[in-house]
């Protein structure tokens, strides 16, 4: 462990040189770094910080240099986490690239293809979406029916996506797409392409939330060379399924959940009003009280989950229920939190409400997603009886 | 429990009839998308005033038709299942139930016609935290000369914005939380020193927040007793609660419906999903609250018609149980229509957020079940 | 009309000069007039009351007076129902015979069989059990194995009984038999036979709330004439069906449900104590103030459902979630009581406890049973999915 | 999070195989049908001792194995699998962990090594009324020449009949539910005008109501501190929450894997009745709530062994999950096993009456969820 040792003077020397002070302050949403060909810049620090990173290939550490990564062991990356963390400073890139479609190129892609993609995912320069849900196939995934027709020295997509997120801003897109139709899951296959690429049309869509993170993306005569075809013909199923793991890792362990029920009570106290110390509302407060404990409740089981699975070198069962827990939670905390404010909780957009009102409220409704989005509360509940109680299929 | 009668059939599939063709979802969606600043649609308004709905619980002498609180919840459920959008909970329900408990014979006939040929919109002015605590008024009325200034805030006004007639509850006497001291009084919506902010809520309803800033109000604009206010305050909103609850249930039913349709017609799998075990379960359940509610509902409003002593617990219990029912009916029909469900071109989302409005307004369960437990002695 | 305003002046009466003191009194449980042969009367009123009525044909107050029955048309039933209310007499007759059998009988026996049973059900000479639940027939009960083999002048039964009501105490049994063996639910038969025919054997089966309502019934070479089946040979099923929904009626409208919670909060008040006439414990308080309303909606439905179906002439679809909802507020009630009382309502017997607080006691242990006997809640929503809503059976 | 180490596994190994073989469920139906009066059968509380369980967190000075409250909870969760009833919650968790805490170099060196030897049955005397209220003390103790005088009654004290050591909670000073004024005392159970009264509970575990009359003890028979013995009790009660809720999870796992099994072998309809998805999902959650609650249990026992400063948070915490899930295990066992689960015959009945008395012990959910929300300041 002795370059570790050294590892964290000079990473901490690094970091304190290099991080500018605006990267070290929370980051308001619109400074999300999604980078890309159309990636935009609010703050000039962030493309700053961004390069300074990429150049080390610290967006993505334990990536092999080669493919333009930083080469750093568990360890070092650990550390490189840890003194990220001591002076706050933000993650240099957000990226489907990186967290979902890096990790399976690494596994199922030709040298050259990891050449081709894995470097410009590091510095950002490509920003990727995910091209898996269709208008009939949402929970049933492997029922897709956008078709790639094989024409010689390369494939005709012709179909339409649903819930691709941010397609109308990514540069490229992985895509699942059907090249057998006589089978089901062993007619799949996984594909990269341009989405400049003629024929490509992404439109947003509209949510309850009054945002737009999704798009209906239709293909129409998209041209696809067969060199952007990710591992064999008809063997995208195995690689589909990999890439859900990585995204539920995301999901569960990203953004919400962990979180949860902050500051709840704070709102409620000022709110609904208080009584010696205590939330006015008896009722109210012995369920925000109830929140909060099965809120600790969940962050105590994903870190027993990943020491669990750190000793045992295998994935813990309990992993299973991260996601579903995590949604169930953070709906629960949403609802306590509008129930809290009221009708201060229930406001659109204008006056009369507070931003932070405003913002919690659109996240309440954004909320109900979660536990549709990446796998369905349904489709976690027969995971876990089927995989991990072994309960049976119905006949 | 009392069987509708025939008028009462009648009443209710007419307004079904026009809910249906006149007033369905989409034209919701018109008023949020147009940014209406009434919140309702005058000429729909005019179509339900003319076929007698704002006057149902109004009596005939004063240009109503005296069919009582049950008839106007049958309305309200009808207009609850389309999101129908109008002065019928602020004007018909709320107000003219103040005016009939409250007004003077002068009061009345000035304002009841008018509302029961919804050639006026009323607003009650309760309010002035995000939560509902009618005894808890800061609002001041002072003498001055024969009559009184009014100095204070209000929020969340139902059509505040629009109305020409506002009811303010004000503290004429004792401490902030009594309720002792708290009188009612008219005033003109064109009054002077009367500020009105419209918001715009996730329902697109039209709600306003008021500041009344040495508001001048003539002897005559008391409604009832000066300090007994609270006794008639109490009464109106029991009966606009059950009201509401009635159009609550309107709104769980039809998401209920439009969910049920959906599990019978969504494949997954090569199966319906209606045809699995799990959401057969949820929905059954549903059903089954849907039911008991709606017990509650007609329960209460029957109460109100024949006046028996019990309203207040069973108004609690009817909002209550609405409130629960609805808020599981419009989470449930999110979920069960998964991403379609999620987006703002189809309808679940605006069933959602209309319910969390109405579970808010004349107190939400929470309030409700400590109000029953009150009037139990626990 | 005007009979009917005789009748009720009439009825009045005659309960007045005929019904014991000791009957207008609340029944304590060991009071409870089952009758049958085995019949014990603690209180010599209570066989006075049941003869008196019997004769009259009251206890039966509907049936035809050609089977003893009180001839009574829906109204005067009615009369004699409020009036009995009036002066709070006790029913006369508790009976599987008068609430199950009966009405079947009259819908499916032969004019022999009535004629031979129900006068006997009328004046609570027979008692009777139900032979329907068997070990491996719960929810399923249509795959019943317990077989009744033709024998040219007689069945010759073999096979076991679960869940029979007092068993042990009935003198005659309406059991459910396979005739045939290669058909499911055409393979069932209606037979009644006597108790204490050779080969039947009644074990009383132990309850976790101590008591042994029930029995495990044994039948070994059992010789039943044949005259004793009701409707046709294999055409039993129909009428189960049938008793099943008298059953449920029964099981819905009887007993537990309607009362729930009456006093559940005047015990939550003297065990858990009180601050300014609230309970002590406020989220206590709460969850009992939901329960307390949800009864209260539950007989506002009863009254509903029961108003609907009469101007209907048709029966409520409602009716349907009325045993679900039942079952599930008795044991919210009970599970609230039994945490009102803390360490008071965990008492099994003797020293320490309040007779009350030990009947409350067994009582919760007594009402976990309610969501399985006479059709489980799995079962009642399922009914609900399918009859009411119109969902189909998974494929 | 602390994984186990070597030594861990092995106590856990140990404790599972023995009381598999040696204290199963129909050990505890042997206790109950035979109404024995210590309510634990003596040799198998001799087996537990020579294993070396008495002793787990007792310090080797004292002949224990100071193995810590993680360990000691693995040995709970065994014996909560198979309801093995046994002086382990009173006398090696509760009654030592006082003396631990709160004794005097004599008070240790006397008491400790017996315990640890399991030699003695210790119990601590706190409640006075139906629910769980530490600070709330009516019993007293008056000086009297160089002692006290002790008089008052106590209610449900685990193993109260058998013990030989009582640590009683006294009032010294202050009123009845005063914090400050409340002193332990080390009491011989022999002790003149000390009655004891053993209870019959659901659960068939021995507990007794006490009445003290003039009980007289000398000055050191006082733990710890005069009137400043309740933040020793508090800590003492923390750490006997987190090991009756390790205890609380493994009866809840064992219920959970029975019933689970059930569903696997049980067959209606032509089918496995585990493969109804309403069944499926229902298990699912219930393995849910199993995962999260166990977590919070390792928290609170390794916060404990680490002398963190979150220990009244998290043994609050664990005590209220360990109790909602097993009130929710042991009710589902009884619905998913149908009729037979209703029978006597079957341990569903024994699982959900030791589950509601657990969870009645030193704090229902619903106490713990109001002391976790005042620790978090509202």
């Amino acid at each position: 462990m002795a370059e570790l040792d050294d590892f964290r003077p000079e990473t901490r020397a690094w970091l304190e040189a290099n991080c500018p002070q605006s990267m070290r302050t929370p980051m308001p949403g619109e400074e999300t770094p999604w980078a890309g060909r159309k990636g935009t810049y609010k703050n000039p620090d962030t493309k700053l910080w961004l390069d300074l990173m990429a150049a080390k290939g610290w967006t993505a550490p334990t990536w092999p240099k080669a493919y333009g990564g930083g080469g750093l062991s568990r360890d070092e990356a650990k550390v490189l986490e840890q003194e990220m963390g001591r002076i706050k400073a933000r993650p240099p890139l957000f990226s489907f690239g990186l967290w979902m479609l890096g990790p399976v190129l690494l596994e199922y892609a030709t040298e050259e293809q990891k050449l081709a993609h894995l470097p410009k995912i590091v510095t950002g320069e490509i920003r990727w979406c995910q091209g898996y849900s269709e208008p009939g196939a949402g929970s049933d995934l492997a029922s897709l029916q956008t078709r790639a027709e094989d024409k010689g020295d390369h494939y005709l997509v012709n179909g339409q996506k649903v819930w691709t997120s941010y397609a109308d801003q990514a540069d490229w897109i992985f895509c699942l797409v059907r090249t057998d139709t006589t089978v089901k899951h062993e007619g799949i296959s996984f594909l990269l392409f341009d989405m400049t690429t003629q024929g490509v049309e992404p439109r947003p869509i509209k949510l309850i939330s009054g945002e737009s993170p999704f798009c209906e993306t239709f293909f129409t005569d998209v041209k696809v060379p067969k060199a952007q075809l990710v591992g064999k013909l008809n063997g995208g199923w195995e690689i589909a399924k990999r890439l859900l793991q990585y995204e539920r890792q995301n999901i569960s362990s990203g953004g919400f959940g962990g979180a949860a029920g902050l500051e709840l009570e704070q709102v409620a106290l000022s709110h609904v009003g208080e009584v010696d110390g205590k939330i006015a509302d008896a009722d109210l407060r012995a369920r925000i009280a109830g929140h909060k404990m099965d809120a600790k409740a969940f962050v105590l089981t994903v870190r027993r989950v990943e020491a669990e699975s750190k000793a045992g070198g295998t994935i813990s069962p309990a992993t299973s229920i991260i996601k579903y827990a995590a949604a169930t939670l953070n709906q629960h905390k949403y609802e306590l939190l509008v129930e809290a404010m009221g009708h201060q909780g229930l406001g659109w957009e204008g006056e009369g409400f507070t931003k932070r009102e405003l913002i919690e409220t659109r996240g309440w409704l954004r909320s109900k997603g979660n536990s549709i989005e990446g796998g369905t509360s349904e489709i976690n509940l027969n995971v876990v009886a089927k995989r991990v109680l072994g309960l049976l299929d119905h006949q | 429990m009392a069987v509708l009668n025939e008028e009462q059939v009648m009443l209710r599939d007419a307004a079904r009839n026009w809910t249906q063709e006149k007033s369905p979802v989409a034209a919701l969606r018109k008023l949020r998308d147009t940014k209406s600043a009434t919140g309702f649609d005058a000429a729909a308004w005019t179509d339900m005033a003319q076929m007698g709905w704002a006057g149902v619980i109004i009596p005939e002498a004063h240009g109503g038709a005296d069919f009582g609180y049950r008839s106007l919840g049958l309305v309200l459920e009808e207009t609850g299942r389309t999101l129908t959008a109008s002065p019928l909970v602020s004007t018909a329900l709320t107000a003219a139930t103040a005016l009939m408990l409250g007004g003077s014979e002068a009061q009345q006939a000035a304002w009841l016609p008018k509302i029961a040929a919804g050639e006026i919109v009323a607003a009650l002015a309760v309010d002035e935290t995000a939560h509902h605590h009618p005894s808890t008024i800061a609002l001041t009325a002072t003498k001055s000369g024969t009559g009184y200034v009014l100095n204070g805030t209000k929020g969340f006004v139902l059509d505040g914005g629009s109305a020409d007639l506002l009811i303010v509850v004000a503290r004429t006497s004792g401490a902030k939380s009594d309720e002792p001291g708290i009188t009612l009084f008219l005033v003109d919506a064109k009054a002077k020193g009367l500020e009105r902010k419209c918001l715009n809520m996730v329902d697109s309803r039209a709600v306003a927040n008021l500041t009344l800033t040495g508001v001048e109000v003539a002897a005559d604009a008391v409604l009832g007793n000066v300090d007994g206010g609270f006794a008639i305050l109490e009464q109106t909103l029991d009966r606009a609660r059950a009201g509401l609850a009635a159009e609550m249930i309107g709104t769980a039913t039809q998401a209920f419906e439009i969910t049920l349709d959906y599990l019978k017609t969504r494949t997954q799998f090569g199966q319906g999903i209606g045809t699995f075990q799990a959401l057969q379960h949820r929905a059954a359940k549903l059903y089954t609250d849907l039911e008991l509610a709606r017990s509650c509902v007609q329960a209460a409003l029957d109460a109100i018609d024949e006046k028996s002593n019990d309203i207040r617990a069973l108004a609690s219990l009817a909002k209550a149980k609405a409130a629960d029912v609805l808020h599981l009916a419009s989470n449930e029909m999110v979920q069960m229509h998964g991403g379609i469900g999620m987006t703002d071109a189809h309808d679940a989302g605006l069933y959602m957020k209309r319910a969390r409005v109405a579970e808010a307004t004349f107190g939400g369960a929470s309030y409700h079940r400590d109000r029953y437990a009150k009037l139990g002695g626990f």
